[in-house]
């Protein structure tokens, strides 16, 4: 019961966050709220039994993530980066109306499923933990994980090459 | 047990607000911020369907998500900032040279 | 957990000889950071991605006949991975030769764009050796982002930057799809393994779940955007035209196959229980993608743009034949609509390596060979490129002798064989509509004067021998194509 | 029957022989002398015409003169196309349609060739020319032997990419290349059937080779059946499209911008009869359509009317030749629509000998007229131009039908079985008739106004006048000859001939295993078809007359006499009489009609009209399909979830 009423109310945070995130006008409020919407979601991944990826929501995301953001609108004084001056008030609303629909479809389509996985029996000891993923990391995902470094090291010669300084 | 039904109305609608956000803001940092919320929003499922089939294969994907995220931030913002560095010489507001 | 597992690493040699490549690319990098510029560490860094490009190719041709999985299933190579890992490295050594030209312009940054040219056909060769919508995704996600770099590697030019930021944006907005839908499609089956999947969707009862046709609907928006099918084509233009050309053709080509090679993949064996569903999809929106790339090129002035939206149109016939798949045939070799994809993606390759490069060979330094007066009076002032061109053009347009020809023709009549008579009669309406355009292009390099002399072109080696190859490629494969249809024959005889 | 096939090994020197001239010329051409160029490329043809012959001789001592079995000349080079159940071989094969084909193509190119040697000799892009023409060869040979549909149909492509080359060869002048392009969408617009067709063909029969389908397709296709109908109404798009025919014909009066000896060689004699080829070819096809076959015919009939109708009043005098090619070969499409296949393929050999020399006499005078193409301005060359008037005349006689010259026999076959066949209708010979009278009126008034009366040029051209060199009038003397006498070999049996020609093709043309004549002929009378040959033949004096009557007798006589003799004035005064009536209610309605409604309206008007507006329909929707691409991220975004709504709305629907 409790679940419920902890899982309630971070809901409701986390879309007051989301919907507030992508309503301010000013980038550096929207971070921060977008930062309180990780956090609800990483109590709600610890409701689910996920701890190590709630503490993993916590750190990479509103830690460096968001900072990270935080960071670049600071430096650019990007109050207001506007792409373009795109004010068709009609199309957007066109866009807000698709948006609703498509909302409409997610529901319909979890409505006619039957939701009912596997776990009768309650998860095994140790579900969640940071030993329990990190045998899997290294066992069965262990291909994917080499990729991902691949991946970090990408992004890494990515920000060099467009955000480096000027080499003559 | 919460039931799966909540949570995936749940990260839909997050995934439906960061639609919005992205189709309606102008700032390139706020859209970029809604696509983050999408990912959550997919994580959000993932780490339900996890807690829901009792497998952890779900979390994993999780994990590699929010790694992809990382560097997906890392790109876009180095492309937001050689975008705003060319401010001086050319007028952003009309980043609209491409068209037709 | 089980620890009983063993990797055969010999599998992923071609990938770690990538890979080695970038990291020496990049060492070069910072070597010749710290050294005076010049042109020298554009050489270099070309030399060295070729030298790995064409080891790796050895080695993925070394694995012709292998057919194999290792890493719990997420890896499998097979005579299809060999096939497409094939078609990126060629298409990645022409972005290679393409880019030499150009190589003044880098910056200082020349190991770093080799280096992500090299890391962008790894993750394409990781995407397609997959088995596993997760290995897919992560492959998937490092080619798009060193693409995204690249295209704004020209960081002074307010097009690349423009371009860049659209295509990043655009392009992580539809990643959000992608692995929404796969968590919808794990939700749904409780793996992400394409056998598994294949397996759970075909045992459920009384029809696909919501759940299962949500998450295969937004698993193909992500894919279908990368392939640039209307309506999830809009970025192309302009990502293609602001992007340095070399790039252009490097995405044109190579990207758009890796996108066309894990949808046959994820179609044919995860999704293919679900092939009722999917094949309307494709029908309708094949109809769209040739009409508004073909419509689009109609009107533009420039060459790069023109192209652009002819690669719209071309995913269009593409998607003709994927709507084609007989999801029913025993024998996924006898399925001509498999078979036409291949054969047609290698064509539109090399057509478009050639066309890119002529463009590229034709513009000078201060002035970028880009609209379609540009080219007035070139088939006098260069006969042999603008000969090429003229072949170029004649094979998008479907004409024969050339290998466009028949890869239209047996996408076309794989499109009858299944009885898509409407599909097809749309097909070859398009495909006449788009003679007009690429026709223009022939007409001003032959037909017309230029109203100021044609500037003298230095010679570039490199960029001569990606039109060169492509051409005679072209020329060859419309003449005697039957190599290259017995490898596509064996690489789908795998795929299923 | 089933036909035997006989290797013959030389059969793909035929094709290759100009290939092979044209990729020597065009990469040494700029290098090699003139002479060289001309004679290697000349000599290519002339040596496939050689292989063409030893197969045609070959195929005769096969199968013996008459109406013996079905041999056919194969040879294969590789298997080009094996997809599924799809194959195609490139291999070609030598019938006794083909053979005919071969002769004729391979024949006529190698008369033009040399011609172009001469006509071309000034000009500085020699080899170009050469290197494109021998490059039409090869893919008119290749369509004409092909074994298979996509083999013929790469040939089919190919000659209107050369045809689109050639007419835009003087590219400097904007209208030329504008020519050009016109030429080839147009053609896109038949091929686009072509193609379909041919998908449709192999999607029923399961086989694109000639040898299959004709085998296959009394199988596996109901006579009168919509299938069958479908696929032959969209083979004769393609060749509406190639052959010029309504309303498809627009490009080629265009096409008159590329030189003389081009139009000559592509736009009269080999290329523009492909489409009659192709449904001769696929006659079993066609045979199992009847409705089909009355829409050729219908098209033929109105198209050769039509087109005469206009070239009364073109004064251009390729131009005039351009429609009167239209007209003829809507009477080769009457032909093969009213069942008479071997009569338009008679037709299309005839017509190749008088057009190809109507158009190289009319290149020997415009190449006499320093360039001049307006007969208004021509007149009096008779003398000055002996060699060219002569065989000029010659041609004229035939494609008027005069007997005995060759377009007599085939025209007068034609209209006999539009009048007899059972696939005919009196209304199709009424209309050829017709057409035939006119064909005689115009081509008369192109003869009378170029050579006859006074010179009405300026002086400096007049002092230029000369005679061609040997060079070009020995082909147009060949071409005489053969424009003469070619039309014996198909002499008709009323006339006390063999018709040996049709005999020859009987064995392949699935209707007239003797059938077809033996029905006819029973159900008319011999007197019929003496007084249908007779009424051809005044039609055509009457036309003649009337052009003598408008263009020599009235201009110079009237006022001669009127000066010199005022007693005969009276008499004369009732000729001219005679003349105003004829004037004013024959000629003027006529030349109004063709004027104002036929060529104004209905020509520039509506039909290129229409290809304008389709194409500029097209252009804006392009325009409109740009726009939407407006530059905005969020337009595109908003695009995308558009799509994905509808996508997620289809699959969960």
């Amino acid at each position: 019961m409790a679940e419920q009423i902890l899982f309630y109310l971070f809901a409701v945070i986390a879309i007051i966050s989301a919907l507030s995130a992508v309503t301010r006008k000013n980038p550096v409020v929207s971070a921060v709220w977008l930062v309180s919407c990780m956090c609800s979601l990483a109590v709600i991944y610890v409701l689910l039994e996920a701890y190590f990826l709630a503490a993993v929501q916590v750190i990479v995301y509103a830690g460096a993530v968001l900072m990270l953001f935080v960071f670049v609108i600071m430096l650019l004084n990007l109050r207001t980066g506007i792409i373009g001056q795109f004010r068709n008030l009609g199309l957007k609303f066109m866009g807000l109306v698709l948006t609703v629909i498509i909302l409409r479809q997610f529901y319909t389509a979890f409505k006619g499923t039957s939701l009912i996985l596997g776990n009768a029996g309650g998860l095994e000891p140790g579900f969640g933990e940071a030993r329990a993923v990190g045998e899997l990391l290294f066992t069965r995902y262990v291909y994917p994980l080499e990729l991902i470094s691949i991946l970090l090291l990408v992004a890494i010669v990515g920000a060099l090459v467009l955000a480096g300084k000027e080499s003559s | 047990m919460i039931s799966l039904h909540q949570l995936l109305l749940l990260s839909a609608v997050l995934f439906v607000i960061g639609i919005a956000g992205f189709i309606t803001r102008r700032n390139i940092i706020i859209m970029f911020m809604s696509v983050e919320l999408m990912l959550n929003a997919a994580n959000l499922a993932l780490i339900s369907f996890a807690n829901h089939s009792g497998s952890m294969d779900a979390q994993l994907i999780a994990l590699f998500v929010m790694a992809l995220a990382a560097a997906e931030v890392a790109v876009g913002l180095a492309i937001i900032i050689t975008v705003f560095r060319n401010k001086q010489t050319v007028n952003v507001d009309e980043l609209n040279i491409l068209k037709w | 957990m089980s620890n009983s597992f063993e990797i055969n690493w010999n599998l992923l040699l071609p990938e770690i000889v990538l890979v080695t490549a970038a990291l020496f690319l990049l060492l070069l990098g910072v070597i010749y950071r710290v050294r005076a510029g010049g042109t020298g560490p554009a050489l270099a860094g070309a030399v060295l991605s070729l030298a790995g490009l064409v080891v790796c190719a050895f080695m993925t041709l070394a694995q012709w006949d292998t057919v194999s999985g290792t890493f719990h299933g997420m890896l499998r190579i097979d005579p299809f991975a060999t096939y497409f890992n094939l078609l990126f490295l060629a298409g990645a050594a022409a972005g290679v030769l393409l880019s030499v030209r150009e190589a003044g312009s880098l910056r200082g940054v020349a190991g770093e764009y080799y280096a992500l040219l090299v890391i962008a056909t790894f993750g394409m060769m990781v995407m397609v050796s997959a088995a596993d919508l997760l290995v897919v995704f992560i492959g998937l996600e490092t080619m798009s982002l060193a693409v995204y770099i690249l295209v704004g590697s020209r960081r002074e030019k307010a097009e690349s930057n423009e371009a860049a930021l659209k295509y990043f944006l655009i392009g992580a907005f539809a990643s959000g799809f992608l692995i929404y839908g796969i968590a919808f499609l794990f939700g749904a089956t409780g793996t992400t393994q394409f056998r598994g999947l294949a397996e759970r969707l075909a045992t459920t009862d009384g029809g696909p779940s919501g759940l299962q046709l949500l998450g295969l609907g937004l698993v193909l928006i992500g894919f279908l955007f990368k392939v640039a099918a209307v309506p999830f084509h809009m970025w192309v233009p302009d990502a293609y035209e602001g992007a340095p050309t070399p790039i252009t053709a490097y995405m044109a080509v190579a990207v758009k196959a890796a996108g066309f090679a894990v949808l046959l993949r994820l179609l044919n064996v995860g999704l293919l229980p679900l092939a009722s569903y999917w094949l309307p999809v494709m029908w309708t929106l094949a109809v769209a993608t040739m009409l508004v790339g073909n419509l689009g090129a109609i009107f533009q002035s420039s060459i790069k743009r023109m192209l652009a939206y002819s690669s719209i149109a071309h995913a269009g016939y593409l998607l003709v034949a994927l709507a084609s798949i007989n999801p029913l045939a025993a024998n996924p070799a006898d399925d001509r609509a498999l078979l036409a994809v291949l054969y047609y993606l290698a064509i539109y390759t090399l057509m478009n390596v050639g066309a890119f490069g002529v463009l590229i060979y034709m513009g000078t330094a201060g002035r970028p060979m880009d609209t379609l007066e540009q080219v007035r009076g070139a088939g006098f002032r260069y006969p042999l490129l603008a000969a090429a061109m003229a072949v170029f053009m004649f094979s998008l347009s479907g004409i024969p002798p050339t290998g466009g020809f028949l890869a239209k023709f047996y996408v076309f009549s794989a499109a009858i064989d299944r009885g898509l008579i409407s599909l097809a009669i749309i097909g070859v309406l398009n495909s006449a509509v788009s003679v007009y355009y690429y026709l223009r292009v022939v007409v001003q390099m032959y037909m017309r004067e230029s109203e100021e002399p044609l500037p003298a072109l230095s010679f570039s080696l490199p960029v001569a021998l990606a039109i060169l190859l492509s051409a005679w490629g072209v020329l060859q494969l419309g003449i005697l194509p039957s190599c290259l249809l017995d490898a596509a024959g064996r690489a789908v005889q795998f795929l299923r | 029957m089933e036909p035997a096939a006989v290797q013959y090994d030389f059969l793909r020197w035929i094709v290759l022989s100009p290939l092979i001239s044209c990729c020597v010329i065009a990469l040494l051409g700029r290098k090699l002398p003139r002479v060289v160029t001309g004679t290697l490329a000349s000599a290519s043809v002339g040596l496939s015409f050689v292989f063409g012959l030893l197969g045609f001789l070959q195929l005769k001592s096969l199968s013996g003169h008459g109406e013996g079995e079905a041999v056919f000349l194969a040879d294969s080079l590789y298997r080009w196309i094996s997809v599924g159940g799809l194959t195609a071989d490139v291999a070609f094969m030598l019938d006794r349609l083909s053979a005919v084909m071969v002769l004729v193509v391979a024949g006529v190119s190698c008369i033009i060739h040399v011609y172009s040697m001469g006509y071309m000799a000034h000009d500085k892009s020699y080899w170009r020319y050469f290197s494109y023409l021998n490059l039409f060869v090869f893919f008119m040979l290749l369509l004409v032997s092909a074994d298979n549909l996509v083999l013929m149909f790469v040939g089919w492509e190919g000659v209107g990419l050369c045809s689109y080359l050639l007419i835009g060869f003087w590219f400097e002048d904007m209208e030329k290349a504008y020519a050009g392009k016109k030429a080839f969408v147009v053609n896109r617009i038949g091929d686009f059937g072509f193609l379909l067709a041919i998908l449709l063909i192999f999607w029923n029969l399961g086989t694109v080779s000639f040898g299959g389908i004709f085998a296959q397709a009394p199988r596996v296709l109901t006579a009168g059946s919509g299938l069958a109908t479908a696929i032959a109404l969209l083979l004769f798009l393609g060749a509406t499209g190639k052959s010029a025919q309504l309303p498809l014909y627009v490009w080629l009066p265009d096409a008159m911008a590329g030189p003389t000896p081009v139009s000559a060689l592509i736009h009269a004699a080999t290329m523009v009869t492909a489409g009659v080829y192709m449904i001769v070819r696929l006659n079993v096809l066609y045979l199992l359509s009847p409705q089909a076959m009355a829409v050729v015919a219908a098209v033929g009939a109105l198209t050769a009317i039509y087109a005469a109708t206009i070239g009364l009043v073109q004064d251009d005098i390729k131009k005039v030749l351009a429609y009167s090619t239209i007209s003829q070969l809507g009477y080769m499409f009457l032909a093969v629509g009213v069942g008479a296949f071997s009569a338009g393929i008679f037709h299309l050999m005839t017509h190749a000998f008088f057009k190809a020399l109507l158009f190289l006499g009319a290149g020997s005078v415009i190449h006499a007229m320093s360039g001049k193409q307006d007969i208004q301005e021509m007149g009096g060359l008779k003398g000055k131009l002996p060699a060219t008037y002569w065989t000029f005349l010659a041609a004229t006689l035939a494609i008027s039908g005069i007997p005995p010259l060759s377009g007599f026999f085939s025209k007068d076959e034609i209209l006999w079985s539009a009048f007899s066949s059972p696939h005919g209708h009196w209304a199709f010979w009424l209309i050829g008739w017709l057409a035939a009278g006119l064909t005689a009126f115009y081509m008369f008034r192109l003869l009378f106004l170029t050579f006859f009366g006074t010179s009405r040029a300026d002086e400096h051209t007049r002092q230029h006048i000369h005679e061609s060199p040997s060079l070009m009038t020995v082909p147009l003397a060949i071409l005489a000859v053969l424009a003469v006498v070619g039309g014996f070999v198909g002499m008709p049996e009323a006339l006390g001939g063999a018709n040996s020609f049709h005999h020859w093709l009987a064995p392949v043309l699935a209707s007239e295993n003797g059938t077809l004549n033996a029905e006819a002929a029973g159900h008319f009378p011999e007197a019929v078809e003496y007084l249908m040959i007779a009424l051809s033949v005044v039609v055509g004096l009457c036309g003649i007359g009337a052009a003598w009557w408008v263009y020599i007798n009235r201009p110079g006589t009237a006022e001669k006499m009127a000066d010199s003799v005022p007693l005969g004035y009276g008499l004369l005064k009732n000729k001219y009489y005679v003349d105003e009536i004829y004037n004013i209610f024959i000629v003027q309605p006529v030349k109004l009609t063709s004027i104002y409604i036929l060529w104004k309206l209905f020509d520039a008007g509506i039909i290129d009209g229409l290809v304008n507006l389709s194409g500029r329909t097209v252009r804006g929707l392009g325009r409109v399909a740009a726009r939407l691409e407006n530059g905005y991220t969020q337009a595109y975004a908003i695009t995308f979830i558009l799509g994905v709504a509808l996508l997620l709305g289809a699959l969960l629907w």
